[in-house]
């Protein structure tokens, strides 16, 4: 086991699968010569030249597009997307082909895609660059959605998107490119068949007194408070999702059997948020078990403000999750450490 | 780049007279008979099939939006002429005649129209979506420019693998306002990539006219912002289309580089089939459809006083024809309707666990 | 009162709004000469010019976005997209921008401006042209989003949608367009001050033993279901949510604890659909109420396909949602008629 | 179409000696003094201001992206120059230098940097969208190419209503390859409208040239395709600009048409303060910081061997120059930040029902 960053783990991986695979080439917005506004694609230009890692222009719609119809001939590209929020300017590629060409054809072609991008707020970057908006791509039958916590599961995640067929949008974030986790050593190696399985959840954490349930940034910060609140002898079980589409319900509403109730935390809007759904499939699938209402702990509902007080305010964080968590027990009449 | 004989706004006296310069260059007597009367035949394919078509739409046989290639057809079988087999076609939602053209087979074309299971997408495509990976045709498409980027995408690949595949991208005058054009000519210049733009022009979108949606109406001339060369040719004279594109699409081959054909013709009928065109006047509806703007009236006049096409040929070749789309319509008929079992078999190709295969009645939880 | 279609009292309503207030102008595609591809704007070209009723070039992004521009100088354009499935490619204009130009510079510039668009399936078009995306829309902070169900409130809603400042999305529906109901013989006169409230759900039909929810087309079918189960003697309250944002939570949270359980119907796809937020907030807010676990009766989560049979059977219809509610009925005891 | 002075790619030598050759033809001679002086206090204000948001930036009392007008100074007050105080301007996220230049408070757009509430925008918008109302200044926008439509938009308002205003919309080089570009100048065109679209050619986005991002790397002629008038300018030399600009400015108020102007000029910095540009070979980075290629520098100079600068106001200017900035800093610093409370003020403009209030810890129903 080494730890490194989850930027680290996206990198390598990336790489691995460039070379293990010459159909893979990564494609987007200053990834050659700039190396990534984020730094993912650090020396990949050098290593492979630019046939494999392209420099686009400022075209989200068109450069998505290329790299869709490059799909639909084999080739297995990597599309950066800076932020998630330009994905809007590319998202007519995205769902009404990317996500189409295989069913709306009947089955004959395939479209074996990754669209890396990050989500994420928190940065005093405005109202248009903090978006959490994967409820967008989540909400679309044709793609598959994965949220990636740690650098472990960045890498395993990252490989099972690559060598899915399928178009993947693959979510990170920029509050967790820094962070640090385990992965195992052969991580970077391209032999490695380390792969994670698209649409299963994970129990991070164990816990018996309440479910707490995220995914991409928000299980990092969940296992937090599942921490903190450890010292307060609550005892938290973490879930993170990791597949926003496929959706692994059974994992958290077996959870919620087991503790009693949910609070969920997410970084985007709370009306018809991630948790929207998380919230109405356990009152379907543990409603007998469920012994208070499951309560979601998301941003507040405005654009994001630049001004830093405002913004920390609008944010969920261990806190506003702590608080939840809390009022939840009382609900249900479990001692309130 | 060439600009031949284009009727601003489609007056066809003008066009007349430019055609007959035209004429003068080239024409019938330099061909063999056989291979001219294999253009008719298949023209005339066209024809009766989109006329078929619209007939079953109005039987409620075909559903959805349907748009035909009435008018069209000496465009169709010029480009399809001008690839080569292992090239690549990406068109708009107007593709009928093209997926035939192409090489699909009519009866499975005509199923696909009518939702069956024989259809070229098992029925789930329709009128706007013909597919077929064996004769590399990559697909109608419903969003007006979204076929654009792909057909890059799709020239990015042969070029990635250094191949020698063309990739034609056939679009409609309307579609060179989208972004997505400014887009995907500017990366297909930038990435040398093989690849030939064809613009329909039928002088209008559906019933904006190309002076009102495009600054720049002489539409092959927009490639100007990203150094593509483009021509305009004749689009109801199947040998100049032909020949202008077997030009381009050889030069985009051997050259790696991207180009833009205009071709010009009218749109016969409205946008779509139930479009009574009534934004049209009186004198616009019989332009659209005057004999002398009829490429395959035109054609067949060529030919005859050619002495290319006798009477016998002409009501043998009819007959066939008559007989092919029959029994397209025919097949499509029998064919079954696709199995509601099979709802859930083509979102995805990699199967993953926790893909939804509810029905509309369907708990969340199975049990 | 007389009676009309849904496309009648939309025209009639927008001309007596452009009468009314010369800032107000309509601009699209083919809206002019075409008369609309649904011929909501049907003469209107012939009465109020080309100034007034502007065609546009196909570039979704580029008139919705001069759009927003005109409306920051006090214009109140009204723009339609032909369907809403082509809204993808303004989705960056609508979201980035028209959303968030009043908060982003602190409140300095409004918006006022309506975008009016069909959703809808059931016409045989395929997997790009028949999707329910206006959760996108609902999702976001800065927009309102409003969908009538029937004429009288089409046409009271659309004059609210006006006359509001800020950006409204006005989702109609391909098939209502032909739906007749009953409106006040003013409807449209330019004096009219019928103007609903934005953010109001209403009762479209009382009942007690069930509350079936829905919005758009669906609520019209859902006062289909109702009337049928009527017959048995179900009694079933349906709740028309109008307004998707603001959500009026209280109106159906206030039904459901009248009933004791609900059914929500939806023509979009299940998982993270609107439904999904219904849901989780009558969890929330009616949790001690609740009988039997919310079901939702919603599209098959597959790109909509274009044969008949399919299409049929991937979205929900009187039979479906009877079926779910009979269910959710024996479920919680009630006896099933 | 004119074409002055542009290095392709950036040689300083060649751009040198064609800017000797353009100064032949204009200059400061026929310019009163203190107008000059004024110009020039100006970019010096510009360019101490950036200097200044860079070390707050730094110091993190600013925070997000962070893009600066350094090299920029000729360009930002040459345009605005060129304005009527009536006329609307709408840029890019590289916007502090225009805010000022259009009008705006600089205490107030420092401010706003900090994210304080006597910003302009109240501390919502930060560096890359400042906006006034009163100045007429509509907005930065971090979307790049997201300020086009909308430009066109306020034009196409002016327009309504039979207005004398004029819109510029600037952005940069980047920004002509995306599809609203497209879209929107053919809009722009066809509808007649009174604006003028400034391109900023520094030469590169991020780190991708012109020549890699656009295939007409000649960037003012890819009007080409809307049939567009298109100049190019030295944006180093602030009268070229100025009247450059002025020139397209009342042409497009008086013939009610749309005009593309380039300007080009270095960015002596990383595209925002945290990019060490360790793409930028030494020699670019030379180039970019040189003095023969700094407008303030240029401008400097000039002045002084016309007499019109001499050291004793050169010191004045810069003394107080640096007081204001150091004003506007001190303004800022003691703004206060804004009340939490005011979070659910601007989310819209017309209050309805039900509209959410919540802050995250809080339930959906409140009891
Ligand atoms: C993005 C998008 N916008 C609008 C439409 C509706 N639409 C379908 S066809 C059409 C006109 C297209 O005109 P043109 O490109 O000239 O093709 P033609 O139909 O004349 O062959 C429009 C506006 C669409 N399908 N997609
Ligand atoms: C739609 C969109 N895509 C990508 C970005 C990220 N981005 C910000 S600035 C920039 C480069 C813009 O270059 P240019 O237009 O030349 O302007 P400059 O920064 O040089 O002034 C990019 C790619 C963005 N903000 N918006
Ligand atoms: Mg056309
Ligand atoms: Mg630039």
């Amino acid at each position: 086991m080494s730890v490194i960053t989850y930027r680290q783990a996206l990198r390598d991986t990336l790489r691995a699968e460039m070379v293990r695979d010459e159909n893979v080439y990564v494609i987007g917005e200053e990834i050659g010569l700039f190396e990534g506004s984020y730094k993912i694609t650090e020396g990949l230009l050098k290593e492979f030249g630019p046939k494999r890692v392209r420099d686009t222009p400022i075209a989200e719609e068109g450069f998505v597009g290329a790299a869709v119809g490059s799909a639909m001939l084999g080739l297995r590209p990597v599309v950066e997307l800076m932020t998630i929020n330009f994905s809007l300017l590319a998202i007519d590629q995205i769902i009404n082909h990317a996500a189409k060409i295989y069913g709306m054809f009947g089955g004959q072609t395939s479209v074996p895609m990754v669209i890396r991008t990050p989500g994420g707020g928190g940065q005093q970057l405005g109202a248009t660059h903090s978006q959490n908006i994967e409820l967008f791509y989540s909400f679309i039958p044709g793609l598959k959605v994965m949220a990636p916590s740690t650098p472990a599961e960045a890498s395993s995640m990252l490989r099972a998107a690559v060598r899915d067929d399928d178009p993947v949008l693959f979510l990170e974030n920029l509050g967790l490119y820094n962070s640090k986790g385990e992965v195992p050593d052969d991580y970077a190696e391209p032999e490695n068949d380390n792969v994670a399985t698209i649409g299963r959840a994970g129990v991070a954490r164990e816990g018996s007194d309440i479910t707490l349930i995220g995914y991409s940034r928000m299980a990092s910060v969940a296992t937090q408070v599942a921490e903190k609140l450890a010292e307060e002898d609550i005892s938290v079980e973490v879930v993170d999702l990791r597949s926003l589409r496929p959706l692994d319900r059974q994992t958290f509403v077996d959870s919620v059997k087991k503790t009693g109730s949910a609070v969920i935390c997410e970084d985007d809007w709370l009306t018809y948020g991630i948790g929207a759904e998380i919230t109405a499939s356990i009152q379907e699938g543990a409603f007998d078990y469920l012994d208070a209402p499951v309560r979601r702990v998301a941003m507040a509902e405005v654009p994001m403000p630049y001004a830093k007080p405002l913004e920390t305010a609008a944010l969920p964080g261990v806190e506003s999750i702590s608080t939840a968590i809390k009022e939840t027990l009382s609900a249900v009449g479990k001692r309130v450490g | 780049m060439a600009d031949t004989a284009k009727p601003k706004g489609g007056s066809a006296k003008a066009s007349g007279a430019r055609r007959r310069t035209r004429k003068e260059t080239s024409g019938v007597s330099n061909e063999k008979p056989e291979l001219l009367l294999d253009y008719y035949r298949r023209m005339l394919f066209v024809r009766r099939f989109e006329e078929r078509t619209s007939q079953a739409y109005t039987q409620a046989r075909i559903g959805g939006y349907c748009h035909l290639n009435l008018g069209e057809e000496a465009t169709v079988v010029g480009l399809m002429s001008a690839l080569r087999e292992t090239d690549y076609l990406y068109t708009n939602y107007r593709d009928h005649g093209y997926a035939i053209e192409k090489g699909m087979d009519p009866k499975r074309v005509m199923a696909e129209l009518y939702g069956r299971q024989d259809g070229v997408a098992r029925g789930w495509g329709g009128s706007m979506h013909m597919y077929d990976t064996e004769t590399r045709m990559l697909g109608g498409y419903g969003i007006v420019g979204g076929q654009l980027p792909l057909a890059a995408g799709a020239a990015l690949a042969v070029s990635y693998r250094g191949g020698e595949d063309v990739v034609m991208c056939q679009m409609g005058d309307g579609t060179t306002n989208v972004g997505a054009w400014h887009e995907t000519l500017n990366i297909a210049k930038l990435w040398n990539l093989p690849i030939v733009f064809v613009v329909i022009n039928n002088f209008t979108g559906m019933g904006t006219s190309v002076e009102e949606s495009s600054a720049e109406p002489d539409l092959y001339k927009r490639g100007s912002a990203f150094r593509i060369e483009g021509e305009r040719v004749d689009g109801r004279d199947v040998l100049a289309v032909r020949d202008t594109a077997a030009r381009l699409v050889e030069r985009a081959r051997k050259e790696q580089t991207p180009f833009i054909l205009e071709a010009w013709s009218y749109r016969m009928k409205g946008h779509s089939v139930v479009d009574p065109a009534k934004y049209r006047t009186q004198e616009e509806k019989d332009e659209a459809r005057s004999k002398e703007n009829d490429p395959v009236v035109i054609f067949e006049n060529e030919l005859t006083k050619a002495g290319v096409l006798d009477e016998k040929t002409r009501d043998e070749i009819a007959a066939s024809v008559k007989e092919r789309v029959a029994e397209a319509a025919d097949f499509a008929e029998n064919s079954p309707h696709p199995d509601v079992a099979s709802l859930f078999e083509y979102t995805y190709a990699t199967p993953v666990p926790n893909e939804s295969r509810r029905m509309p009645a369907d708990p969340v939880f199975a049990d």
